[in-house]
C-alpha cells in the first residue's frame, strides 16, 4: 500500500498507510501537550488523536501558543 | 479598596492591566516583566508549531494564576479568526478569546464589519468574547448586540505608542455600555495608561509599551502603578477645573503692621 | 529601584511627592491623606496665632518621620516673605524654605523678579531655597545664580487642577538647570502627576489636587502611585512613538492553506 | 494659484468648503451666510413636504451657480438612504449624493457597514456617492472599493463644534485614498477648518459651525477665508518645528564695545 | 466690518498681522512676502552697516504705507536695548519700538525684569514700547504700569514653530489688560495664527513661520487670511462645544411607512 | 365608484377613483417643480405624475428640498 | 508705672510694666513649643522670650503653622 | 598734527584731524540718509554730522536697517 500524501501547516508531507495523527505528532517529534490539531479546518479534539487515520489530502495545522499581544 | 474588582466572562479580577507576551527580548525576560506588571490577564498568539525544533513555550513566562487570553491577531477573514479561535480554545482550555480580525495591513486597523460577524459565531459557539475594535460607537453596540463579554476599542494604532489619540470617544462609549471597556493599542507610557483609567475604562491591554520600552521589566512595574493610579483617581473622583487660582486657607493672619493683609496659605 | 532617591539642600527622599495640608476637611483627614500619599516633604503656612483659643496644629497631622516645607505662601513682598521665612524658622527649626512671592491675586501667579531678590536674600541668610516660580527659563536661571536649592515651578495656576500646561518649557527648563526641578501647582488627578514625572522631573508638590478631590485620601494614594509610575517610566525609557502600527513576531506560521499567509500576533 | 481647483464626480470647484443649510433663523440668513461663505457645494436634506401651507424653499436661499449635495441625513437604514438618495436625484436632477446612514441617536455616529452596502447600491444606480463616515480607515478602503467618489470622514460628532479630535488618524487616511477627503462633521471655529486643511484634506464640510454662531454670516466669511488659509499653508509647505529657538540674522553686527557680541535680529 | 481696527500709540490698523524681514532668500522675496501677507506694520532690526560694500537695503522691501517697528532683537542688557532703540529712532524717525531684551540664548527667552526696566527708560524717553515679553501674567501687569503700549506674549520660543503651546495664559493675559496683545514668536502655520485671534488677541507678529515656509510669499498669504478669519470667528462668536451630536432641523418629516420616524437633515 | 383610500406622506387621504397623481398634487395645492414623488417604494418621475392614476392602498411620498447639513 | 500700649498680630494690647514676651504668650495661654515671635520686624529666639522685656511700642507676631500648600 | 585713532564699530580706524562724522561717512562710502550715528553711547543726531568733529578715541556705531523681525 503506498504512502499517503497530507499537507501539514502548508507543506506537503508522506506519512504511512494507517498512521494516525498522534503517529504523525510523534514522528514530528511533538510533545501533544502543547500543540492543538486542526484537520480539514475542524478542531481534532485530543482525545481523538490517536484514534483519528489519516487520509490521503488531509489538510492538518498543528498549532502552538506563542508571544502575542 | 481591597474589593475594587471587576468581572469579564465569569471571571473576576484584581488587576486592570491585561499585558500581551510579543516582542520582547527572552522568554526570562516575558517572565520578569508579567511578574512586575502584575497582571492577571495574558494574552497569547497562536501560530504554526515549528516542524523542525523544539523552543522554550511562552506559557514558560506565564504566572501559573494568570489567565490565559488567547488572541487571533494576524487573523484577516472570518473564517480565519474563528477557525485560530477554535484551536485556541482547544489548547487554552478556556473559552476566552481576544478577537481580531485586521482589515488593514499598515495600520493594523480592525476590520469592524468583520469583526462582528465573527464575533457573532463564537459568541454563538460559547466563547466569551473580547473582541479588539475602532473606537466607533456603533461597531460598539453591534459588538454588545451579538454578546460580546467586553469591548475592546484602540487607543492609537497597534504598537504605535501615540497615547488616546481621542479620549472624547472613549468617554461617549462608556457611557454607551454595559460591558467593560479595555482600550487596546497605542498605550506608550504610565501617563496613557493613568489617562486611560480616568476616563472610566474598566481595563487596559498592553504589549508593545512594556516590551519595546529601553527597561520593559521597570516600565511593566510603571505600568501597573500607573494602571492602579488612573483607577484609584477615577474613584476618588478628582477636583473641577478651574480657569483661575484658588487660594486655600482663610485669607487673614499674614503678618503685617495693620489689619492683617495676607491670605493664609494658597495651596499648590 | 530601591535606591532611586534623591537630594535638596543635603536631604535625601525617596518619595518624590511633596504635598501641602491646606483646605482639608479635618485634621485627621489631612493625617490620612498624608500617610496615604507616602510624602516625605510636607508643606506648611504660617500665619497669626488666634489668640483666643486653641485648637489643634497642623503639626499634629504630619508623621514624625516628614520633612517640614514652610511656605510664604499669601506674601506679596520681599520684606514679608523674608520675615515669614526667617519666623518659620525659628518654628520649625530647619533652614527650608518654600518661597513664595506672589504677584497677582487671581492667577497667584508668583512675582518672579521679587522672588528672585528674596531668594538672593534668604540663600544669604542660611536658608536651603526652593521657591516657586513661573516655567520660564531666564528666571529659572537666575534663581540658580543666586543660589536656589531646586526650583518650582508651576504648571498651572495654583488651585486650579488643569495639569501640565506647557510640557515643552517645563522640558526646556530640565535641560537647562542643576538643581531639582519640582512642578508646583496645577496637578489635578493622577495622569497629570505621572506626566510631569515623565518629563523627567525631579518631583512633583501638590494640595488641592488631593485636599479638594471627593475622596482625597484615595486620591493621595492614586498621586503616590502616578508619581513612582511616572519615575519608573522615566527611567524605563518609553518606547518611540510611530506613526504607523508594528506588528510584533515573525510574520509566518499563521494557519491557512497554502504559505502561511498571516503574520504572527500583532501586539497591542 | 488661481488654478488650485479640485473635482468630485467629475465636476471641479475653486472653493474648498461645502456648506449646509440647516439651523439658520431664517432663509435670509441662510442666504447671506452661504454667499459669505463662497461654497460653491451646498447641502440640503429632502423631507416631505407639509401638506397644508407654503412656506420659501431653502433652494431660495442658494446661489445660481451653486452644485447642490443632497443628503440622506436622518436615515438609519440602507433602504430608507437609497430610497432618499433617489428622491433626491429626483428632485435635484443631479447624481450627487451625501450618503449618511446613522446608528446612534445621540452621537449621530453612522453605521459604517450599513454605508457601505448603500453606497453601492447607489453606485450601481449611477450616484456620485460622498459618504459620511468615521474615520476610519478599513471603512474608508471599502467605501472607495465600492466606487465612492470621495470620504467624508467625521471629525467630531455632528454639531459638537469639537474640532478635529483626531489628526493622526485623518492624516492616515489621507496617505491611503486616492478620491479626495472631505472633513464632515464636528468643526466648531476658525482654526478647526484651518487645521483640518492643513493635514491635506480637499475640502471641508459644515453647517452648524456657522449656523450656530452668534453671527453666522461673519463667521461663514471667516471659514472660507480659514480653509482658504489652510489650504495655502498646506501647499506652501510649513516651517519645521523646532525644539530650541533660532536666530535669523548673522550674529554679528550689533552695537557694543568690542567684536560685535550680540547676534543680529532673531525672527519672531 | 470695514471698520473692525486696531490702535497702538495712536496709529491705527486695519491688519492684524505684523511681519518680521528677516530669513528671506532674497529682498525681492521679502517684498513679495510682505505684500502677499498685507502687512501694515513690519519688524526691522538694526545692525552695524558693514562698511566695505553697498548692498540693497531691507527698507526696499517695504511697501511705503507701512509703518517700520524697528526692534532690538539680540540685545541682552538694558543699555544695549535702550541704545539700540535710540539708535533705531534716530533712523525710523519714528517713536515705535519693539522692545527685546534677551535672557537666554538657546531659547531666546526674554529677561522680563530687564524688559521692564528697559521698557521704563524708554516710555520716559517718548518712545511708544511693544515690549516681547514671556506670558507671564505678573509681568505684563508691570510692563502696563510703566506705560507699554501694547503687550507681546510669546506664544512658543522664537523660531520654533511650535504654536501656541499655552493657550489658557494667553487667555488669562487679555482679561487682565487694557492694552493690545500682541502674540509674538511661535507661530509656525496657519492655523496656529487663526487660534491666536480667536482667543482674542488684537493682533499676531512672525517672521519665521513666513520666511522658513517653503514657499514664503504663498504662506504669507496664508497667514494674512487666517489672522483675518481668526478675528472674525472671535467676533462671530463660535459656537458652543457640545458633548453630543444634536440633530438640526425639526426630528419630522422624513419618508417611511408611518409616522415619520427619522429627523429631518442633522446638520454637519 | 367609491373614493379610494391612499397614504401619503404616512396619513391616510382619500381621493376620487380615476386621480392621478398630478390631480392629488394639484388638489394639494403643491408646486410640482420643487417636489418628488415615490410610489410604492419607487420614484415616480416627473413625467409620469400625470398619467399615474392613484389605486386604492397607494403609498406616496411627497417630499422637497429642505435646510440640512 | 502705667501699663504699656503695644501691637501683637496688629491688633492693639496692654501689657503690664516690666512683662516679658514670656509672660505675654503665657496671659495669652498660648504654649511656647509651637509659636515663634517676631518682634519690631526681627524674629525674637525662643531662648530670649524670659528675657526680653516688653517696651511701649513694640510690634509683635505671634505665628504659628497651619495647613498651607 | 598726527591722524586720529578712532573706533569704528568695534575696529580701530585712523581719521584726519579735524575730521567730521560727515567726512567719516563719505570716506567710508556711507550714504547718509540711511545710517544712524552713536558716539560714545548717545546718539548723533544727522544734523550735527557735518558739525562734530572727531577726538581722539572717539567711539562710533554706524548703523542701519537689516532683516529682523
Amino acid at each position: 500500500m503506498p504512502a499517503l500524501e497530507i499537507i501539514v501547516n502548508g507543506a506537503p508531507r508522506t506519512v504511512a498507510p494507517g498512521a494516525t495523527v498522534a503517529d504523525l505528532l510523534a514522528d514530528l517529534g511533538i510533545a501533544r501537550g502543547r500543540v492543538a490539531v486542526e484537520r480539514n479546518g475542524a478542531v481534532l479534539p485530543r482525545a481523538e488523536h490517536g484514534r483519528c487515520a489519516l487520509v490521503a489530502g488531509d489538510r492538518l495545522e498543528v498549532v502552538a501558543f506563542a508571544g502575542g499581544g | 479598596m481591597s474589593n475594587d474588582v471587576w468581572s469579564v466572562g465569569g471571571h473576576t479580577f484584581g488587576s486592570r492591566l491585561l499585558v500581551g507576551t510579543g516582542k520582547y527580548a527572552s522568554i526570562d525576560q516575558t517572565r520578569a516583566a508579567i511578574a512586575a506588571s502584575g497582571a492577571e490577564i495574558v494574552t497569547v498568539a497562536l501560530r504554526r508549531v515549528k516542524l523542525d525544533r523544539t523552543k522554550p513555550s511562552v506559557l514558560d513566562a506565564i504566572p501559573s494564576g494568570c489567565t490565559l487570553l488567547p488572541n487571533t491577531a494576524g487573523c484577516t477573514t472570518v473564517d480565519d479568526a474563528v477557525r485560530t479561535a477554535r484551536l485556541s480554545r482547544e489548547l487554552g482550555m478556556s473559552e476566552l478569546v481576544k478577537l481580531e480580525v485586521i482589515g488593514d495591513e499598515r495600520t493594523l486597523y480592525p476590520d469592524n464589519a468583520a469583526t462582528v460577524r465573527a464575533a457573532e459565531i463564537l459568541v454563538g459557539d460559547g466563547f466569551t468574547v473580547l473582541p479588539y475594535c475602532t473606537a466607533d460607537v456603533v461597531t460598539v453596540k453591534r459588538l454588545c448586540e451579538v454578546g460580546c463579554a467586553a469591548v475592546m476599542p484602540l487607543a492609537a494604532p497597534i504598537g504605535s505608542g501615540l497615547g488616546i489619540l481621542n479620549p472624547h470617544i472613549i468617554k461617549l462609549i462608556l457611557e454607551m455600555v454595559d460591558v467593560p471597556v479595555i482600550v487596546d493599542a497605542g498605550v506608550g507610557t504610565a501617563s496613557d495608561a493613568a489617562v486611560a483609567m480616568e476616563l472610566g475604562c474598566d481595563a487596559v491591554l498592553m504589549n508593545t509599551g512594556i516590551a519595546a520600552a529601553k527597561e520593559p521589566v521597570l516600565m511593566a512595574e510603571a505600568m501597573r502603578e500607573a494602571v492602579s493610579a488612573g483607577r484609584k483617581a477615577f474613584r476618588a473622583g478628582r477636583m473641577p477645573r478651574r480657569a483661575y487660582a484658588t487660594a486655600s486657607s482663610p485669607e487673614t493672619g499674614l503678618i503685617g503692621d495693620g489689619p492683617a493683609k495676607l491670605p493664609n496659605s494658597p495651596v499648590s
